[in-house]
């Protein structure tokens, strides 16, 4: 799965297959991350008020 | 005792009634973890599966649930991006659904497999050409997304939600929410898709073979055709038992309906589909192998042709009408054997699509075998299902799921035109902690 | 609480965030795949240096050369010896799975000594010392009484040293009572010793024929050397050799025959008969060969005109009049034809008549002692030990007539009548048997009426069996002294059955004895030194292996070296020519003892009425049934429409089935008039209507866990019938029903 | 799977039995056991779950008595070169790599310790030439002895098949290494099935070497679709394009026909279905 496995080749079907694979935990790992600092910021805006 | 956990603003049933369900559950769930502890440390051999039979009861439960559990990946698509806002009220329930079922399908493979401590060879050694490596990685992402939109859910939980921090990491999740149901809706529309690859790719299982586009078979396309159409049947299903069970409406029509209706279209579609996919492997892609269609279903009264007409017709056709006309889906027994009918449909494709492949001899001095599953083969595949209602209880009393529960439940005395369906709910629902204030 | 909470909380999150960013939980996703990789209770053969044995294989009479592969001090592989004359690199299942033998629970591992009752399975294990001395005391008692004559022995093999060591030590003791445990060689013994003069082995050229008509051998289900036989069935594919099966059952080599010509079992001596009518009354004969080398022609030319006509014989046989013509020519024209007799895979004798009727043929077409034809094939001689001297008991006891009735003067021509001991050892009166010596042999199984058998060894005060496995009558014994396996000792082997070129291999020690066990030869020796006299003197040797050497002379260098000798172009005395009849010629009809080449039916077990089936058996390769069970591996092979769980199946027509109301797979209780048994039914539209055939090879009680209690004996299902003139076991089945379970 | 087609042209080792000299005796099968490891538990009656990487079945021609015939057919693993060199059915769904094609041999690995018994393969293969480790293999006291270093001993819970004795075939190309060949003889490379078939029923070789006995048997005639010229010669289920490297042979047209499926008054196909 890592281009460092031994039985990792350059060719279409592991970039087509890896590349769709990176691409979409590329991305829910972007939105989490997001979503946590983001929720971390307004915590400590809010000054542990749950509600606005 | 509990009550500072309960949503605001709805009713639950006392705490000892809970446990008592709860337990009863966990009884069956207890057994279930037993057999499956037992495959794990004893070995495949406490199944009756077999050499021929090497896939058997596990993997159509992997295949079912995967199914039946699409009705949340389609529902979010249909509420996310296609912006149907009459789903946000059935979306979480569907979610919660979907996430049982995918959980339920690792777990399933997790003992399925001979050498579960090696499970993750199937990352890290990837065969990105076999259908189950897309399977492998789509499931466990798509589980990542089920798990990231019920996370929200769970920090909807009154306690939970006076954390500040996990308060607005619920909202920011709302927020992009879309994102993630994009993203769950690309895996799921692979995932699905590899599950029916499977066994289309198996060119040296005639009944099981395809042709197709690229890599894909014509059964992928079917496969997450027919979990879109069944998906949301069961999350409607499951919707309507819980209702039942606990003696309130908890949708509004109009979120089931509008399902209901897409379903019916997805349904009658998929049917047409899977008839035309039919009818060119009976004539051309079975022929020119030398089977006919009869060699495939004559051997036996439990692999009959039975099982193809049930699939296309009656959990095809009959559903598919009923859910596509207004009156159909309206009618309360209608919708009922409908979206019954249409779950089992999917089942039965599913049992088809692994156990009869696996029956039906190929070498023509070979013989077809039967396969009866063991009963820890049954308690691993019961054991979800414990699992789920267990899951499914704790959440309904403890986190906001059905967002319109409050506002058709009010606690205020009843309107008139409600209280009759009121009348049904037990009696013991009553919790004198609760006071209707909260509403 | 609520920073309680907070805190927990983000230690837990916090937490399981850390560890599940460190190394950790990988490295130990990692060590227990590499567990799984290597779990220690799954072994991991040791490597080392790599060598090769040459040796023989005697699980059988087939006599392959084998090549063992040893890693340092271990057998791992045992594979056919290229370049052997029997088998050429080739080997049966049985030969391949050796060295589960070697290694297997069903080893006898050290002398036991009986403490239960016979037969209960409770051993003490013994010193061999204690063990030896205990049986030569009761041998002395037994000659001081003057009873030696009531010793007995039964062997597996009568030829080669060992063999001859038994013998010797039987004769030096004072008793005639060596019995070698019956096949069909038997009957051809005897057939070419009353039509030929000659007491020799049947040697088939089945290389060098161009016709083979096989009166329902099993050529390629176990039959003479099986490695060879497969060999040749493989030459007569390459060379389209006609080959015609008869018998009423599809078995293999029915099945890779030409032609399979079902026959109603036990009339193949009248088929026989009816071939050598088409060929007399047609001229077909070789002219040449009658008039040169055959006497009594025209008087069995005249009994065969008389009685065999082609109709005849097809209502005796079940077989089309015109097939039997249509065959005799077939077979006559052919230029090397050869007729050959014996069911199955030749563990059982046929009547005398039979197998005369059968080898009559064979000299109507002048194939005898030629290319492609039946030879009697003498012994290479290279046993000339000394005189034994025998002692005024032993003289005495060599007076007294065989047990078994072999060379008395019913049946003065037979050799050893096996199945006629049972019914001699007589209940009540004084045993005539005190003691009984059993070697290589399993008679407690493979004997007919295994009841029986069991009955009068129960009466036999003394059992000693040599078994290197816990065989049946290993089970059934008071002490077992265990042989050394054949992956272990030394002994010179000679020509494999049936083989017209004459052979002698080399058996030596693959690997060291595994075991407190002791060659069987050196056992002897030394229950003679411990009889002392002249019984001691008759074996001059230290060892069973100096006594090998020695008699071997120069041999014994050339086998070491090459691992077998061969004569190829060899000419007499191994390839007998001439007929030592009355008249030097082949005699069809023996004017001597009146023996003429006839059919007469064997008239077998139970009446119609009663059982209104026949039980016949059958043979398979992956089957043993002799004096070795099948092996584990062997098991495995069997197919399950043979062998389900522990259920047998037995064969039925689905017409006959149909008759007895009965279905694929059905629960059946199997009646003979000698016993009963619970079995299954398989459907087989190979089997002629009206019969039931049952495997041979299954039911054992002894072994191991991997076959005992599997399936039946057929045994237990049979019990011998006596050929009225040659005492010879004649039964080729028994009269059956089968009954709903 | 890897190297890729621009290599020479490699060997093709396949196998080729002769039916007609077959009689069934099952020597196959235990020489393929004892050279192989292979385990062996109590009961072998159950088919479903007893390991034979060689199996013999017994085919008959459906005729009533006494037209009924026999016909033994050993089946090792058909190492099925697929539609394009290397697409197996078991080796395309393989989701671990556990199983391979080798490009240079033609022959289809089993990796044990890779495999994670997911059993994919088992379902993908028409022929039942796979086999799974259901129970931990257990050697009666002692016979563990006899085990070969060569073969690996499997532990539970991974598919197994038959390798063409693939272990052999590196031991011939160690030797002829150390002796400064770079090419077999046919001799030095054998299956065990091959080397101890009585009979003589089983050819073993490099389909592409013509100096092989095999490639001259089953030589494909260019006029018929690369179909072998001997009329005798077929593969099983080749219609479904698993393009088998091994061959049988035999006269009898009925056993011709049990090779492969064929519809009712349909003439035998000469041709092999495609796929993509």
């Amino acid at each position: 799965m890592f281009p460092f496995n031994f039985e990792w080749i350059w060719d279409m079907g592991h970039v087509v297959f890896m590349g769709g694979l990176w691409y979409a935990l590329t991305i829910l790992g972007i939105g989490m991350t997001y979503c946590i600092i983001k929720a971390a910021m307004d915590a400590s805006k809010d000054n542990g008020d749950p509600h606005h | 005792m509990d009550s500072a956990l309960i949503p605001r603003g709805v009713k639950r049933c006392p705490l000892w009634q809970f446990l008592l369900f709860i337990g009863a559950a966990g009884i069956v769930l207890l057994w279930g973890v037993y057999a499956m502890f037992l495959c794990w440390f004893k070995g495949l051999n406490q199944t009756n599966m077999n050499d021929y039979y090497g896939f058997a009861l596990w993997i159509w439960a992997d295949l079912a649930v995967i199914a039946v559990g699409g009705g949340a990946f389609f529902t979010g698509l249909l509420r996310y991006i296609f912006g149907k806002d009459a789903l946000k009220n059935i979306i979480n329930y569907a979610v919660l659904i979907g996430f049982i079922c995918y959980s339920s399908a690792l777990l399933i493979l997790a003992i399925d497999i001979g050498q579960p401590l090696r499970g993750w060879f199937i990352f890290w050694h990837a065969n990105v050409h076999s259908m189950l490596t897309e399977v492998a990685f789509c499931l466990s992402c798509y589980f990542g997304v089920l798990t990231i939109e019920y996370i929200p859910l769970i920090l909807e939980n009154r306690q939970i939600d006076k954390v500040p921090f996990f308060h607005h990491l619920g909202h920011n999740m709302h927020e992009v929410m879309a994102v993630f149901a994009a993203t769950g809706a690309f895996l799921s529309f692979f995932h699905q898709g590899s599950l029916g690859g499977v066994a289309g790719v198996l060119f040296g299982r005639p009944f099981a073979f395809r042709e197709g586009i690229f890599i894909w078979p014509w059964t992928f396309f079917l496969f997450t055709w027919s979990a879109a159409a069944c998906g949301p049947c069961f999350t409607i299903l499951v919707t309507k038992i819980t209702e039942k069970v606990v003696g309130k409406k908890l949708v509004k029509d109009n979120a089931i309906e509008l399902l209901a209706k897409i379903s019916g279209w997805m349904l009658l579609t998929y049917t047409i589909a899977k008839f035309i996919d039919t009818w060119y492997w009976v004539t051309v892609l079975a022929p020119s192998q030398g089977f006919t269609l009869m060699d495939f279903y004559s051997n036996n009264p439990l692999y009959g042709i039975w099982i193809l007409i049930t699939e296309i017709a009656i959990c095809g056709l009959v559903p598919a009408a009923i859910l596509i006309t207004p009156k159909g889906r309206k009618n309360p027994v209608a919708l009922w054997i409908a979206i019954s009918l249409a779950v089992v449909g999917v089942c039965l494709n599913r049992w088809v699509m692994v156990l009869q492949i696996m029956a039906v001899p190929v070498m023509t001095f070979d013989n077809w075998v039967m396969y009866l599953p063991s009963w820890q083969e049954v308690a691993t595949t019961i054991l979800p299902g414990a699992y789920g209602v267990i899951l499914i209880a704790i959440s309904y009393r403890y986190l906001p799921v059905f967002p319109n529960e409050a506002e058709l439940n009010p606690m205020e005395p009843l309107p008139a035109e409600e209280a009759e369906e009121k009348s049904v709910e037990p009696s013991v629902d009553l919790e004198p902690e609760l006071t209707p204030a909260e509403a | 609480m609520k920073i309680g909470r907070r805190g927990f909380l983000s230690f837990v999150i916090g937490g399981a965030a850390g560890t599940a960013l460190s190394p950790l939980p990988w490295k130990l996703m990692d060590d227990s795949s590499i567990w799984t990789q290597m779990w220690p209770w799954t072994p991991v053969p040791e490597d080392g240096e790599a060598s090769y044995v040459n040796s023989v294989c005697t699980l059988c009479p087939g006599h392959c050369g084998i090549t063992v592969r040893k890693i340092d001090n271990r057998a791992v592989k045992i594979e056919g010896m290229k370049g052997h004359p029997v088998n050429n690199g080739g080997i049966c299942l049985l030969g391949l799975s050796g060295l589960q033998l070697l290694y297997g629970p069903m080893r006898v591992k050290t002398p036991l000594k009986r403490t239960g009752k016979r037969g209960q399975g409770q051993w003490e294990k013994i010193s061999w010392n204690d063990a030896v001395s205990e049986v030569v005391e009761k041998l002395r008692d037994i000659r001081s009484e003057g009873h030696p004559q009531t010793v007995g022995f039964i062997s597996g093999f009568d030829r080669g040293t060992v063999s001859r060591l038994f013998e010797r030590f039987l004769t030096a003791y004072g008793s005639p009572n060596f019995m070698r445990m019956p096949s069909v060689r038997d009957s051809y013994e005897l057939a070419q010793y009353l039509m030929q003069g000659v007491q020799a082995l049947p040697g088939f050229d089945f290389e060098n024929s161009d016709f083979v008509l096989s009166f329902g051998s099993g050529l390629i289900d176990g039959w003479g050397s099986p490695v060879r036989m497969s060999r040749v069935h493989s030459a007569w594919q390459s060379a389209g050799v006609k080959v015609i099966q008869i018998e009423p059952r599809l078995s293999n080599t029915a099945a890779k025959s030409d032609k399979w010509i079902p026959i109603n079992p036990g009339t193949e001596g009248a088929l026989a008969m009816g071939l050598a009518h088409v060929i007399v009354k047609e001229s077909l004969y070789d002219a040449d060969f009658i008039e040169n080398n055959v006497e009594g022609f025209f008087d069995w030319k005249n009994l065969v005109i008389d009685k065999y006509s082609p109709d005849t014989v097809a209502s005796i046989t079940g077989i089309d009049s015109r097939t039997i013509v249509v065959l005799a020519r077939g077979f006559a024209n052919a230029s090397k034809p050869l007729a050959v007799c014996g069911r199955g895979n030749g563990t059982t004798p046929v009547n005398i008549d039979e197998c005369m009727a059968v080898h009559a043929l064979n000299a109507l077409v002048g194939n005898i002692h030629k290319k492609g034809g039946v030879w009697a094939v003498s012994e290479p001689d290279y046993i000339n030990w000394p005189e034994i001297e025998m002692d005024a008991k032993a003289a005495a006891g060599m007076q007294h007539e065989r047990l078994d009735g072999a060379g008395s003067k019913t049946y003065p021509f037979t050799r050893y009548l096996l199945p006629r001991l049972p019914e001699t050892i007589d209940p009540g009166e004084k045993n005539p048997l005190q003691a009984l010596f059993v070697s290589g042999a399993n008679p407690l199984y493979t004997h007919p009426d295994t009841q029986a058998v069991r009955n009068a060894f129960d009466k036999i005060p003394l059992v000693v069996s040599f078994s290197s496995y816990m065989d049946e009558t290993a089970q059934n014994a008071d002490l077992i002294l265990p042989n050394h396996i054949y992956l272990e000792r030394y002994e010179e082997v000679p020509t494999p059955a049936g083989m017209i070129e004459p052979v002698i291999g080399l058996s030596r020690p693959v690997v060291e004895p595994q075991f407190n066990t002791r060659h069987v030869g050196d056992v002897i020796l030394q229950m003679a030194k411990g009889l002392g006299g002249s019984v001691a003197k008759t074996f001059p040797w230290d060892s069973y292996d100096s006594c090998l050497k020695e008699t071997l002379g120069d041999l014994w260098n050339y086998l070491i070296d090459k691992g077998f000798w061969s004569n190829t172009g060899a000419m007499p005395p191994f390839f007998g020519t001439s007929y030592e009849t009355a008249s030097g010629k082949f005699e069809l009809i023996n004017k001597d003892n009146g023996s003429i080449p006839q059919f007469k039916p064997v008239s077998i077990e139970g009446d119609e009425k009663d059982y209104p089936l026949l039980l016949i058996p059958y043979d398979s390769m992956r089957l043993a049934c002799g004096f070795i069970g099948d092996p584990p591996f062997v098991m495995k092979t069997v197919e399950d429409s043979i062998l389900k769980g522990k259920d047998v199946f037995v064969e039925l027509n689905p017409k006959t089935a149909r008759n007895q109301g009965l279905r694929e797979g059905q629960r059946v209780v199997l009646t003979t008039p000698k016993g009963k048994a619970e079995v299954k039914v398989h459907l087989f539209e190979g089997i002629m209507p009206g019969l039931v055939a049952l495997p041979r090879g299954l039911g054992h009680t002894g072994w191991d866990e991997y076959l005992a209690g599997k399936g039946i004996n057929f045994n237990t299902l049979i019990g011998p019938v006596e050929d009225p003139d040659s005492g010879l076991d004649a039964a080729w089945g028994i009269r059956a029903k089968l009954e709903k379970a | 799977m890897k190297e890729g087609r621009t290599h020479k042209r490699f060997q093709k080792f396949g196998m080729v039995i002769d039916l007609d000299k077959c009689t069934g005796c099952g020597s196959c099968m235990v020489a393929c056991m004892a050279e192989n490891n292979v385990p062996f538990r109590k009961d072998e009656s159950n088919k479903l779950l007893s390991i034979t990487w060689m199996r013999v079945y017994k085919l008959t021609n459906g005729m009533p008595f006494p037209e009924t015939d026999v016909c033994y057919l050993p089946r090792p693993c058909m190492q099925c070169a697929g539609q394009h060199e290397g697409h197996s059915p078991c080796v395309s769904v393989c989701p671990a790599i556990a199983t391979d094609y080798s490009m240079e041999s033609g022959i289809v690995s089993q990796i044990y310790t890779r495999c994670f018994g997911c059993r994919y393969c088992m379902a993908s293969c028409p022929y039942h030439a796979r086999y799974f480790n259901w129970w931990d293999p257990i050697w009666p006291d002692g016979m563990e002895k006899y085990l070969s270093p060569n073969v690996s001993p499997r532990m539970r819970g991974v598919v197994e098949k038959c390798s063409f004795c693939f272990h052999r075939y590196q031991r011939a190309k160690d030797r002829a290494y150390m002796e400064g060949r770079r090419e077999l003889q046919e001799d030095e490379y054998q299956t065990a099935c091959t080397q101890a078939c009585p009979a003589g029923a089983i050819t073993f070789g490099d389909l592409n070497n013509p100096k092989h006995a095999v490639s001259e048997m089953v030589e494909p005639d260019p006029k018929h679709s690369g179909r072998p010229k001997n009329p005798n010669a077929f593969r099983l289920l080749e219609r479904l394009g698993t393009n088998p490297k091994v061959y049988y042979l035999s006269s009898r047209e009925w056993v011709r026909r049990a090779g492969d499926n064929y519809l009712k008054n349909e003439k035998k196909v000469k041709k092999p279905v495609h796929h993509g």
